[in-house]
């Protein structure tokens, strides 16, 4: 066993870092930080690492990819958390980037890859329904063929960032009748700015608008924008879930979130001393520093596995427990600003707070928001049957 | 030896629950915290009509006189509905104040106007980075012609934006005061917001600010000022309870009527069993919100019990079971528990804005564990150690 | 509401308690406080009550029973907890005395009734069985009706305390033929001197031996033995089901251990002081002093309730958190003891302990033993689902 | 950067596994501590002729000298097993402070013995109601001629009772030490017992006991004993992986297997849900053994890193878990989980008295909240801050 990294990683490592402390403005890492992150924060941030050859790693090297060991994606992605940078969109560089680069065709390949790795294209993701969160196999949108345009006509909803979305993914159903629900789905490319769309913004608890439902009335898409082929749709999804979800667990950003909250401590009076001297605390920040060291080792072990070639099924557990680590850090962060967390700008999360202490001012919000990370991208329970059924065997 | 609502409270429960039913259909509270206001008119009015603006004032000054048992049912069918009204910040806990601190020509020039409905008083406590339970920050200064002006800061206010009037807690010297300051007096700078619960609340800041002193000069009013929060810690519990029985009720219909994977959620044993662990919580967390109001009671005919230690008690324990019960109705709704739109995202918000009252949760528990009380062998019953 | 217990309540109160702690010798109550009751404590603790009146109140008053109040009720149950007295003996006097009181004949009654009281019979119950744990109508054990006997076969598990079993309780299978599982079961009263009898004692981890199997082969038992009608078990079993169960969140009991630990911490010595001074041990007390708080109102609310007449369907809530706060308790005096929970005397629970510090001692064993709480008597599990389909409609 | 096996370590495990497979089929743990050793004594041949009693010993001393990950390897593998045999506490701990206290007379003495398997030497510092982290109360004397006694009491001591040797913590005046004692010397009263988890535990009383110092008179042997446990405290996780993985095992087949209602158990998915929870609690678990392991390795590479630190903060995370899933492990079985007859009520124990050695979980967590680095930023590998 070897708990360093090698020189060459070192070097890798440094090198991200260079890039990401550099060349990135530090307002929007403070911003992406306060959970304040804007629209054009994330543009900025893709091009620039997009111009350094840092957007989209992953994808096939003749399109922008790295070819990188498992290690040094671990090491990008706990950097960029670890940093508080922006994520590259990951609807474009993790989802319908890798699809049609798996799947378009070269037409589709040189029309929107490149835009899509600079942002050029803002893409949504529209597989979520309704009736169908986490069922996608029962999705209802429908594309029906009419010459050469497929007619669509449904809802989509937890489109998260829908609204500056220029291009959306859609998943809908082009053959009501195939025998098994699953079948019968194709992947269409929708240009959003095609007659018909309607967009509802979601507001959510905390007041954020981050997710919205679509509308489509006789929506048309030229059959040019199929990827792949007619009903096969499903498998390009599936082909997404198994993707290797490089830090799903969030362990860099929680890493970042302890230490911010460890350092303002000191500075948070009590009746008898500072925040860093309570037992509570103490003993609170105790158990998420060991949660986070145990998840950052499993990130490690799944990492050394996959550099000797093999996969690992401990995505679920990753996702679940990565996420509930940062969940609890988000209430850790509320309950140590009391108060302080109950007094936000009346204009939701967009201005600044009325008082010094950002991260104080948005805590009690930010830990309502993040009630979404059990709930989205595969809930808890999801999480929970598939270690069921993978892995155990129940 | 007894822990429930006698006829008349049960009486003022429902009536509560149905008049403040009325005013909240689903979606009610987003519309009522988005008004100028904060919250609705109508229902405000027929709080008022019903006396219950008038509950904690005495007789002599023209409210009822009711005692916490009335307050705590009042307060849980608030919660039951979430229903915004400040009866408690507006009125309840200035009254409680007026009345302990207050000289009767104080008490006469505020406490009708209040049990009338007829305005809202703030209360202006806590200060950025400050420990609730320190000093204030907030001085008081003496000008040459005998009158007091204050500086400093304080946030949240609750409900500043609307009240016509100001309690402040403030110090001259070595002593704690609590002032009373026209809202609309000289000196003050207000900057209005929001809180997690969406319900008002403001940064007061006070430069030079005439002020009166509540009470007589001379006397700290720590003691009384810890007395009257602390009943209001316990009265505030009575709400959480209502909140996450509603919780609770709106997650039993959701997994009864939504399908997923072509069944009802309910055909899924490990959200029903969840579901249980819900309500056992809930369970007891209304027997210590009520066992706290009957302490409360017992107190105010003559008991000698620590309040402020029961409160801090009692606030952990329903406050732990609020966090749980607000997080478990917002996963088993999944994505829907998380909009504005739904009922169970403002209930869980406003949980969450309870959990970080008063000083919040952390703050209660570190009291609580340093309390020679931590060891003591608990006993509900007064007479019965 | 009213906290304070009337002046009635109050000599009540006192005069059980002088019973209590002045007529049962305080070694039986030590031996019972460590978990080291024999079998001569409770024959001797049930006929000192017995003799005051005081073993079978819930009884109907022709039979020794004593018409309490609830309020009355919850008292005497609370302090018998609380000064450790070992409970009279629940199979004799919460379920086979009131199940021949309400249905046996009057013969049974004057046979059965006072040497049940008095603990001259030492019952058995024989109802679970292996492949029927919580599931009862799943009953396999036969009575086959020949001329004036009834032959018994089949298997009975779980039987607490049944190797000093004079007669058993059991629910057989009467009707092999009847249209519902539970239908068909008959309730027998069984001699255990009758031939074909077999037991075999089960070791708990803890090394304790409470509970026991028993195996029958042809034994035969008089119709006479037959308690109320042939083929109506079921409903007389479920009568024992639907009793309130006084005292069954044990938070006298809980009480007791808190106390008792509570005190030993401050003996407890640590690198800097002694564990009542530690905040770990601090915040774990409190968060049980609020629960047990929490519990003991709940069960004033019971009790308030079924003194103004109403039925209260909490029992399910007050078993399942009861002895989850009673667990929890058990493993916070373990954690208090460490290393120290680590040397039992060989022969298991019976003997004395190597040192003088018997608490601690027995606490991991304690511990262990405990486990039990969560699983006998209607395990979490099936209070879950009661609670979900009884007060929740799920 | 890795935390996997090598293929000899790899090797290694499965050597282990099978060869304590082999000598433990179900029931096995029950069997083997009852018997008049506590072990199974073909079992622990084996193990010796496996060299896996000069694991931690070196070559000069007829050892193999291997590493902490092959000490992982090998207590996992026993742990899986829930194996009786107590090579970390009868030969691993004792080689190492041996090992890191002992002249090299010393070491040549009592190493080989311990590594041909044909010996177990006990290790005595616990004390009745003293903290694990306080000095001995056993004091060591001097006699007219130049000799050591000792007097006082320990317990518990594991395996005192087949030991031919103690090493005993004891102070002479301000300096702690650890002592020789022959298991035969006078002076020595031994009362045996049990550990909850059913292997053998003594109280033994020194009264003028002859004792030989290990190491040099003069040198504090207290730092090198911290090291020394802690890396005894970090072995022992690897045995608790081992028993959970196991218990998860068992747990898994009892649920597809046992049917309740006329169904498997594994149809009811609260119970199944619960199983997954306790896989991730598992693996979790595992992560934080392996990476104190590797931690170790890199200490004995080198690196500067505070042992007794890491042993305190990955024994608390590792024996939270272990306490979680032996609870689940039992409750999931019902009441035939309660039994001694069931495998998982021996890890159920065996986890247990785990959690409870080297002092224990509480005193465990109280150094490590206390110790500074608890609001360090965590980052598991060394050359990453």
């Amino acid at each position: 066993m070897d708990l360093e990294l090698s020189r060459e990683d070192i070097a890798f490592r440094d090198g991200v870092r260079e890039v990401f402390t550099r060349e990135i403005p530090e307002d929007i890492r403070r911003r992406n930080a306060l959970s304040r992150t804007t629209h054009d924060d994330i543009v900025t941030t893709q091009r620039i690492l997009n111009a350094h050859g840092l957007a989209v790693p992953h994808w096939p090297v003749a399109w922008g990819g790295k070819g990188w060991t498992p290690t040094q994606s671990h090491i990008y992605a706990s950097e960029l958390q670890r940093n508080s940078v922006p994520q590259p969109l990951a609807f474009n560089v993790s989802m319908v980037g890798p699809i049609i680069a798996e799947f378009g065709s070269e037409e589709q390949k040189r029309q929107f890859l490149p835009a899509t790795a600079n942002l050029d294209i803002w893409w949504s993701q529209g597989f979520s329904e309704p009736e169908a969160g986490s069922d996608l196999a029962s999705l209802r949108t429908t594309a029906r063929r009419e010459g050469d345009v497929y007619v669509l006509n449904g809802q989509k909803t937890w489109t998260t960032l829908g609204q500056y979305g220029d291009w959306m993914f859609v998943l809908a159903r082009t053959d009501p009748d195939a025998p098994r629900k699953q079948q019968g789905l194709s992947f269409l490319l929708l240009d959003m700015t095609t007659p018909g769309i309607e967009r509802r913004p979601i507001t959510l608890v905390d007041g954020s608008e981050e997710v919205n439902e679509f509308f489509f009335d006789n929506v048309r898409v030229p059959v040019e924008n199929l990827v792949g082929e007619e009903n096969k749709g499903w498998s390009y999804a599936k082909f997404l879930l198994g993707n290797e979800r490089n830090g799903i667990a969030q362990v860099g950003t929680s890493q970042r979130v302890f230490a911010d909250l460890a350092e303002a401590a000191a500075g948070i009076p009590t009746e008898s001393g500072t925040l860093a001297d309570d037992p509570q605390f103490r003993t609170s920040m105790h158990s998420a520093r060991t949660t986070l060291l145990a998840l950052e080792a499993t990130q490690l072990r799944v990492t050394g596995a996959s550099e000797n070639g093999q996969a690992s099924p401990v995505s679920s557990l990753l996702k679940m427990e990565g996420t509930k680590a940062l969940q609890e850090l988000s209430k850790l962060r509320m309950r140590a600003a009391g108060d302080d967390s109950m007094l936000l700008p009346p204009d939701g999360d967009a201005g600044e707070s009325l008082h010094a202490d950002d991260a104080a001012t948005i805590a009690a919000a930010q830990y309502l928001n993040q009630r979404k990370l059990s709930i989205f991208g595969g809930s808890n329970e999801i999480q929970r049957g598939v270690i069921a059924k993978t892995i155990l065997g129940l | 030896m007894n822990l429930e609502f006698n006829e008349d409270q049960k009486l003022l429960f429902e009536t509560v629950d149905a008049a403040v039913g009325r005013g909240y259909p689903a979606g009610a509270r987003g519309e009522a915290t988005s008004t100028e206001r904060g919250w609705n008119d109508d229902v405000w009015n027929t709080l008022a009509e019903l006396g219950l603006t008038g509950l904690t004032i005495d007789g002599d000054h023209g409210g009822v006189g009711a005692g916490p048992v009335e307050v705590y049912a009042t307060l849980e069918a608030m919660g039951k509905h979430a229903a915004a009204e400040p009866l408690l910040d507006g009125v309840f806990l200035p009254s409680w104040l007026i009345a302990a601190l207050g000289t009767e020509e104080q008490a006469k020039q505020w406490l009708p106007a209040l049990a009338e409905g007829a305005t809202t008083i703030a209360v202006a406590h806590a200060e950025p980075r400050r420990p609730w339970g320190s000093a204030p920050s907030v001085a008081a200064a003496h000008s040459g012609d005998g009158s007091v002006v204050l500086s400093g800061v304080k946030a949240p206010v609750r409900h500043a934006d609307q009240a016509s009037t100001l309690l402040v807690t403030a110090v001259d010297g070595d002593t704690t005061g609590v002032y009373v300051v026209d809202a609309a007096a000289a000196g003050i700078t207000r900057a209005d917001g929001r809180s997690a619960d969406w319900s008002r609340a403001s940064q007061v800041e006070f430069a030079g600010t005439p002020a009166t002193l509540l009470g007589t000069t001379g006397t700290d009013a720590t003691a009384a000022w810890h007395t009257a929060v602390a009943r209001a810690r316990v009265a505030v519990l009575a709400e959480a309870v209502g909140l996450m029985e509603s919780a609770l009720g709106h997650t039993v219909e959701y997994l009864k009527n939504r399908k997923q994977f072509g069944v009802p959620l309910a055909t899924f044993q490990a959200l029903v069993h969840r579901a249980s662990d819900m309500y056992a919580r809930v369970e007891l967390a209304r027997s210590m919100a009520l066992w706290a109001t009957a302490t409360v009671e017992a107190i105010d005919g003559g008991a000698d019990v620590d309040l402020p230690a029961i409160a801090d008690d009692a606030f952990v324990f329903v406050g732990d079971t609020a966090t749980a019960v607000a997080e478990e109705a917002v996963q088993l709704h999944g994505g829907i528990g998380m909009t504005y739109e739904a009922e169970v995202a403002h209930h869980a918000a406003r949980l969450a804005a309870i959990t970080e009252s008063f000083g919040g949760l952390a703050a209660a528990r570190r009291r609580a564990v340093a309390s020679e009380s931590a060891l003591r062998a608990p006993s509900a019953l007064l007479n019965n150690a």
